[in-house]
């Protein structure tokens, strides 16, 4: 479903990704580990376009999006939860979950509603009316994924989405993001947090300077040591 | 499982004490009736559900936020009014949970800012910054034990986010406080980066006090010698880890079920 | 008594007045976060381009819409071509529109010479309506029902829409609002153009009122300016009730205390900033 | 550090070119420059708060203001008093320094900005009614520049500069000291973070009030100097466009560089002079000027040479600033005037 | 020879963009008409904008003028602020100074300087005839109304002395800002007991007044009288209806049929399109004064002695016979007009000509000078 391609992305001089390919099929959900600084997230912003990759080619669906403006991309059919957050501050929940765009997808029925999103974050409706700014560091979190599944995505990137979150709370994430790969979504995770990914995904990417240096099953990784201390620090 | 040496010989003292503190924002009650007590040279994890109120506990500690009811006492000194800069005075000290430094200013600069806070030199403006080399000295050094001696002249936004997150707890650091406040110190760290902190805590001087709040069990559990549970806004259990681990309602509505640390 | 319902209703018709001015600066602020300085530009253009197509054309509305057009397009070309070149950095948004402010106020006097004007109001709004034998003006009364109506209809549209929430989004985080599908370039175009639009038709309107000469920009910005500080920036509630306040307490210090009239419009503003430093209805930013 | 090394044989280039400029410019010319220069130092006074507290200020012309009205009115009721006069002008500065300081603190970025003009606007409005001190809209004209050390007279062109050139450099001189010292560290703290700075245990009220006070007190003397220059206080010096320019000056040149302010000053004054005398329609140019800025130079002239000095650290940190979680925070010194803190 | 100089400072931006370009247009055309030669020397004029209110701006434009073009005359100036600075600047300096516009009666009264002459109007002396008219005409109640500023004082206060001389009343002062938007509140204060309300505005503020006093339904009830200004002749078509029946008094009247007058109209409307204001009249008649009086000293400028020359000048300009007073005022026509419609368009017809009015009307100078100042007797009408 979502397929890179040799992909080399530059920040000015710096060469942060060197020639990265990988494929998320349908219904998979991969998921890529790796210290911090090694370009997890400059990988999933050259997907949606916010940095601008020299080399490569990003295809959605079979279809060609390289280079296109985000906002094409995104109602392609990839949607992001970036790390950080990066709510609407200044808009009330309920606000930030009406504005995305839904996406023109043809290959599933995956209708999201504000009220199945509720079930999944019953947080979030307690807290429509507020400003998404004042909201504790983990209601964010769940803000951000709740905005990413409205618009109903064939593709979904995942930055880091347990990060601040209270373990019941990431055990729930997890679950959610199985449910929605079975569903038939394809999912593109970015993870510090291993046993999560792990517990997570049909497939494990290791990432070091830029380069993928492992791939595997999440069992095999467990079990690989020397991948383990070598790139993980563990 | 003590993790620090125990100071019997000194007298208990009080560092920090929350007195059924509330606090409201507009119609919502964040903190109701909250109440904890930290004594002086404690090391104690604040942990709960996302939304508890533990930042917003911080917060009011902190003087960021005024408390609608309830005191805040610091050694037996009543701080519930006192403005933020008189209670860092009084030597407390935090971090911010989302990272907030200086950030077009070099890593030295935010070193010294932390540095002469609680001096009489920060309001010298008849002499050049650079020609109090005892300060830079002490600011260097103290980079130099965190092994950030090499950015010191950077731009603290040039820096990675776990870079970043390491300063954050540093500038804490550096006015030697009485009281420390980490905010989710491990945040965003990978696991090797997560595996320096852990230490880096654990080695302030004992008579510190250190209240931080943690989601990642295994490091709340290894820096902590109790750990307190937030829940709506008040406190639902505390205790040592196996206390903790034990409890029945902490793990149905924080840790899941099986209450597992994998 | 009469002198009450006289100078209320003068405070309120000037309150409308002041509720135009202002609108498409506040709007264009509270959506995009951009401070408009060019906002009495817009003004001027479309007043001096309205009443040459009203002289023209010799009707009213062709003028009006005339104007706003000129203005929406000055808007577009400052947006398109100059302001969207430094989205986000607010002190260079203040000097590049001053600086369009000095080139417009120029350009103007090369094109429309320097002598003051005015725009004739249409003929079945002139002269004065009796109101139980109190004369007031029919065209100002037209300011109130239009400055209402237009306050009612922005409020909704910012308020009760998905577009102000569109537009809040864009300001808060351009790139992830780009994320969300939003294409953030043509919308905040769009907006702005509106703005500017807006402010055209005020200047039209306000036109018969206020007039047109060199230095309008300038005296109208500051006005507007005030207005929408003492509302509190980014809410259109704030603009109306705002402007209601600026004009009462202008209105009513003059008439009642004249010597202090240079000070009826900057002092009250001095004192509300030192109380509530955000403006009364100001939305946090 | 290089930085201050460049700074010290820039300090000195400035003195030799100082000493020089009188041989080879003509009278008018070095009175431009003279005017200059003490626009230069009420964009110092604004330079301070923009530059180093990110407070955007269209009001500096307040104190610039009052201390050219103390100056006049001190000298027309208590005559052949030079220095006290110039006291006086000093003190009224710092006075309303003192009294607008408490108010104008509380707000921040545009509120800011706005409370400014307002303050500006209310002494324009006592300048302009109060008749019988200030003289209404005609000002108070026939100051005569006095004789401030016995024999050497102020009021020749020559004598003025010279005078002028002396104060300015001590300010600036003063001024580096400032920024330089901790008192100036923590300004800097301050614009970047004024949660954080509570929080290490800075009253961060103080510091703004004392800076405030202290530009209060540069515009004043700003403001002193004009007096004598023009010998006519009038409403027109507390009047938006005045003050704007001292802050588009500022802009111009680069906030938060020490020489920057002279820079924009010296470009506005030459530029409106050779403009004005071309076309009638010279605020055109001055307009269009202000675009080329923002377009080309968006640091300031300063700032973006700077920039041009080292292109490829600049260029990462460009990246770095864009690629932070809030892309609305401020990209460089220019953009300050919100300083988006993540007050929690 | 070297060609003489002359500075000719106007305000080309701001508030008076207006007056700024007629003066030029006037003083341009009479340098025409002269081939820019008089006395046998080159007249070489140097055009500046001063801007409005910025005396500093003034006083920059003054020196550029004199230390760097080294001129031997300066002339123009809109308003008053910078004529004050610069008669300061033409003492010291001993430069003639010929004021085309700013009125302030000081100028050329308590504040006079030998290097001044002043080819426009002292703001009171105008007034002076139309306050007796007034009372004459059978007015007696008057509403003062002006905008707040010493030229309003002035204007204002001239035809109330002679009116109140009289024995006129003045039933009550309004003295709103300069630049005031909404002059409602004002209006709605006025007395309903008074029969005729004293004005001065200029500009847009005039163009606002006129307007609103009509919309508010006063037009036709309390009579609208005032000084020129408040019906300029660039602003009076847009006034159109509102200002009917409005009675001023100026020093210029567009419609005077004179030789002078015809010859200037023509020629002004064949060079610019459009006719003249009086604006253009001053800016005409400071270009003849200079003109004539580099003629008389065969195109010598010497300082004091020059503007000596100029003052004993009688010219005839198109406003009618202009003479000088040794203050540098002028002994002028003043003109009481009336607003009506001719040929389809909106004049000010003239109605009533006062030939050869001083500016201390019929006092003497010294016992003139000696009566408080008008801005002194601002508030102090109604005792
Ligand atoms: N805008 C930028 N300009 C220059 N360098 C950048 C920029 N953004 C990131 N980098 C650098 O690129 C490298 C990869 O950054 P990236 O954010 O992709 O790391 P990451 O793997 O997501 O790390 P983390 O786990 O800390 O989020 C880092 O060394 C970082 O310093
Ligand atoms: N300024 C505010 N206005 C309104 N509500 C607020 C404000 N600040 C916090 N809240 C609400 O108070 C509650 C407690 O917030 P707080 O930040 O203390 O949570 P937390 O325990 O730190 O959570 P997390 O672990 O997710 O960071 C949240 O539900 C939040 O939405
Ligand atoms: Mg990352
Ligand atoms: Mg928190």
């Amino acid at each position: 479903m979502l397929e890179v391609t040799e992909l080399n992305t530059y920040y000015g001089y710096s060469h942060i990704l060197h020639g990265v390919s990988l494929t998320v099929k349908q219904g998979e959900v991969l998921a890529v580990l790796g210290r911090n600084g090694v370009g997890k997230t400059t990988l999933v912003h050259s997907i949606v376009s916010f940095a601008k990759p020299a080399t490569g080619r990003i295809k959605l669906n079979r279809e060609e999006i390289t280079g296109l403006p985000t906002h094409q991309i995104v109602r392609k059919g990839i949607a992001l939860v970036p790390q950080g957050r990066r709510v609407f501050r200044s808009l009330s929940v309920i606000e930030n979950l009406s504005i995305p765009f839904p996406c023109q997808t043809k290959t599933r029925d995956n209708s999201w509603d504000l009220e199945k999103t509720f079930q999944v974050f019953p947080t979030l409706r307690a807290r429509r009316d507020q400003r998404a700014g004042n909201l504790s560091g983990g209601e964010q979190q769940m803000l951000a994924m709740a905005r990413a599944l409205v618009s109903g995505p064939d593709v979904l990137l995942l930055d880091e989405p347990s990060e601040g979150l209270a373990p019941l709370i990431v055990k729930g994430i997890s679950e959610v993001i199985q449910k929605l790969a079975a569903g038939g979504m394809a999912i593109l995770l970015v993870e510090q947090n291993f046993n999560m990914a792990l517990k997570t995904a049909h497939s494990v990417l290791v990432m070091s300077r830029g380069q993928i240096v492992h791939q595997s099953t999440p069992q095999d990784l467990a079990a690989n040591h020397e991948i383990k201390a070598r790139y993980l620090g563990m | 499982m003590a993790k620090t040496v125990k100071k019997a010989d000194r007298a208990i003292m009080i560092a920090l004490q929350i007195d059924n503190v509330d606090v409201r924002f507009g119609g919502l009650q964040v903190l109701t009736m909250c109440r904890l007590s930290i004594e002086a040279g404690e090391k104690r994890a604040i942990i709960g559900p996302n939304g508890a109120g533990k930042t917003t506990l911080f917060n009011v500690i902190s003087g960021i936020i005024m408390p609608s009811a309830g005191k805040v006492l610091s050694f037996d000194q009543d701080i519930t009014r006192s403005p933020a800069h008189v209670r860092a005075m009084h030597g407390l000290a935090r971090t911010f949970q989302i990272t907030n430094l200086f950030n077009n200013l070099s890593v030295l600069e935010n070193i010294i800012l932390g540095l002469q806070a609680l001096t009489s030199t920060k309001y010298i403006f008849y002499r050049t910054t650079s020609s109090f080399t005892e300060l830079i000295d002490n600011a260097v050094s103290l980079l130099r034990t965190w092994g950030l001696e090499d950015k010191k002249d950077r731009p603290v936004r040039s820096l990675s986010h776990g870079e970043q997150r390491q300063l954050e707890i540093i500038l804490a650091l550096a006015s030697r406080p009485k009281i420390l406040l980490l905010d989710e110190p491990t945040q965003g760290l990978s696991t090797a980066e997560t595996a320096l902190v852990v230490p880096m805590v654990r080695s302030l001087d004992p008579s510190t006090t250190v209240l931080f709040i943690e989601h990642d069990m295994d490091v709340a559990f290894q820096m902590a010698d109790k750990i307190t549970v937030l829940y709506y806004g008040s406190v639902l259990a505390e205790g040592t880890e196996d206390e903790i681990r034990g409890n029945p309602n902490v793990a149905e509505v924080y840790l899941g079920l099986e209450g597992d640390n994998a | 008594m009469e002198f009450w319902i006289i100078q209320s209703l003068n405070a309120l018709s000037f309150a409308m007045l002041l509720f135009l001015l202002c609108a498409g600066l506040s709007l264009i602020f509270g959506l995009m976060n951009i401070l408009n300085l060019a906002h009495g530009s817009c003004y001027l253009i479309g007043a001096y381009v309205a009443l040459s197509v009203y002289t023209w054309s010799n009707n009213f509305f062709v003028g009006l819409i005339g104007g706003a057009v000129a203005a929406g397009a000055v808007g577009f070309v400052l947006q398109r071509f100059l302001l969207q070149r430094i989205y986000g950095r607010r002190l260079l948004q203040v000097l590049l529109t001053f600086g369009c402010m000095f080139i417009l106020g120029d350009v103007a006097i090369i094109i429309w010479g320097a002598d003051p004007t005015t725009l004739e109001k249409p003929a079945f709004l002139s002269g004065a309506l009796d109101l139980g034998g109190i004369f007031f003006p029919k065209y100002r009364l037209f300011v109130i029902a239009v400055g209402i109506a237009i306050g009612i209809g922005l409020w909704l549209f910012q308020e009760k829409t998905k577009w102000g929430a569109i537009l809040r989004a864009g300001v808060d985080d351009e790139q992830m609002a780009r994320a969300v599908g939003i294409n953030v370039p043509v919308l905040f175009t769009t907006v702005f153009v509106l703005g500017a639009a807006l402010t055209g038709i005020s200047g039209v309107l306000g036109g018969p009122f206020v007039g047109v000469y060199p230095g309008v920009d300038l005296d109208v910005l500051l006005l507007a300016v005030v207005v929408i500080i003492v509302g509190g920036l980014g809410s259109m509630k704030g603009a109306f009730f705002g402007s209601i306040i600026v004009a009462s307490l202008d209105n009513f210090g003059k008439a009642l205390f004249p010597e202090l009239a240079m000070f009826t419009v900057f002092a009250p503003m001095a004192i509300i900033l030192a109380l509530k430093p955000t403006g009364l209805w100001g939305r946090v930013l | 550090m290089s930085s201050k090394t460049k700074t010290v044989i820039f300090l000195f280039s400035l003195v030799a070119a100082f000493a020089l400029l009188p041989f080879i410019l003509s009278t008018y010319r070095l009175g431009l420059v003279t005017s200059a220069l003490i626009l230069a130092i009420l964009a110092m006074s604004a330079n301070l708060l923009l530059g180093y507290l990110g407070l955007a200020s269209v009001g500096q012309a307040a104190f610039f203001g009052v201390a050219a009205y103390a100056v006049a009115i001190f000298t027309r009721s208590v005559d052949g008093a030079a220095w006290s006069a110039i006291g006086m002008g000093l003190i009224t500065a710092l006075a309303a320094g003192v009294l607008f300081g408490p108010l104008a603190i509380r707000t921040r970025d545009i509120f800011f900005l706005v409370i400014m003009l307002a303050f500006c606007q209310i002494l324009y409005g006592v300048a302009y009614s109060w008749r019988t001190i200030t003289g209404g809209d005609d000002g108070l004209p026939g100051l005569v520049r006095p004789e401030l050390i016995a024999g050497i007279s102020l009021d020749t062109p020559l004598g003025y500069y010279i005078f002028v050139v002396i104060v300015f450099l001590m300010i600036t001189g003063a001024f580096w000291m400032l920024v330089n010292s901790p008192f100036g560290l923590v300004l800097k703290g301050i614009k970047d973070s004024e949660v954080r700075m509570r929080a290490l245990g800075y009253n961060v009220w103080l510091y703004k009030y004392l800076a405030f006070i202290i530009s209060a007190l540069i515009g004043g003397i700003s403001g002193v100097l004009h007096a004598y220059f023009y010998g006519c206080p009038n409403p027109a010096d507390f009047s938006l466009i005045h003050s704007s320019s001292a802050l588009l000056m500022v802009i111009l040149g680069g906030p938060g560089t020490l020489f920057g302010p002279l820079v924009g000053s010296l470009i506005i004054v030459f530029v409106r002079d050779i403009v004005s005398s071309i076309t009638d329609r010279w605020l055109i140019v001055l307009g269009l000027a202000y675009v080329c800025t923002v377009l080309f130079f968006p640091d300031g002239l300063l700032g973006t040479i700077g920039k041009w000095a080292e292109p490829k650290i600049s260029e990462v940190k460009d990246q770095a600033a864009a690629s932070t979680n809030t892309p609305l925070e401020a990209q460089s010194t220019a953009d300050t005037l919100l300083p988006t803190n993540p007050s929690e | 020879s070297e060609p003489v100089k002359v500075g000719y400072m106007i305000s080309l931006s701001g508030v008076y963009t207006a007056l700024g370009v007629d003066l030029r247009d006037g003083f341009n055309l009479y340098m025409d008409e002269i081939g820019n030669k008089a006395g046998g020397r080159e007249i070489k004029v140097f055009v500046e904008d001063k801007g409005s209110n910025d005396v500093s701006r003034a006083l920059d434009i003054a020196k550029k003028l004199f230390e760097k073009e080294h001129v031997d005359i300066l002339a123009g100036i809109v308003g008053t602020g910078s004529a004050y600075a610069l008669a300061e600047f033409v003492q010291k300096h001993k430069i003639p100074f010929v004021i085309s516009n700013a009125g302030a009666d000081d100028l050329t009264q308590r504040k006079n300087n030998p290097y001044i002459v002043r080819p426009a109007f002292v703001n009171s002396g105008g007034s002076h005839p139309l306050g007796e008219w007034l009372y004459d005409k059978g007015y007696r109640n008057a509403v003062l109304m002006g905008a707040d500023y010493a030229a309003g004082y002035e204007h204002v206060g001239g035809i109330a002395r002679t009116f109140k001389q009289k024995g006129g009343k003045v039933v009550q002062e309004i003295w709103p800002p300069l630049g005031t938007k909404d002059y409602a509140p004002y209006l709605a204060k006025i007395d309903r007991k008074a029969d005729v309300v004293m004005v001065f505005f200029a500009g847009a503020d005039a163009l606002r007044f006129v307007k609103q006093y009509a919309d508010y339904g006063l037009k036709g009830k309390v009579a609208l009288v005032g000084k020129g200004y408040l019906v300029d002749d660039n602003i009076l078509e847009k006034q159109a209806d509102s200002a009917e029946g409005i009675i001023t008094e100026s020093h210029y009247c567009l419609l005077l049929d004179t030789p002078e007058n015809d010859k200037f109209r023509q020629a002004y409307t064949k060079k610019y399109g459009h006719p003249p204001t009086l604006y253009s009249e001053q800016g005409y008649l400071t270009a003849k004064l200079i003109a004539d009086a580099l003629e008389k000293t065969k195109g010598e400028v010497k300082g004091e002695e020059f503007v000596k020359v100029m003052r004993s000048l009688e010219l005839k300009a198109p406003r009618g016979l202009v003479k000088f007073d040794t203050y540098g005022g002028t002994n002028q026509n003043s003109y009481i007009r009336e607003v009506k419609k001719v040929d389809g368009k909106w004049q000010n017809v003239p109605i009533k000509t006062y030939n050869g009015v001083s500016q201390f009307w019929i006092w003497s100078p010294e016992e003139f000078m000696k009566l408080p100042s008008y801005s002194d007797m601002k508030g102090k009408w109604t005792e």
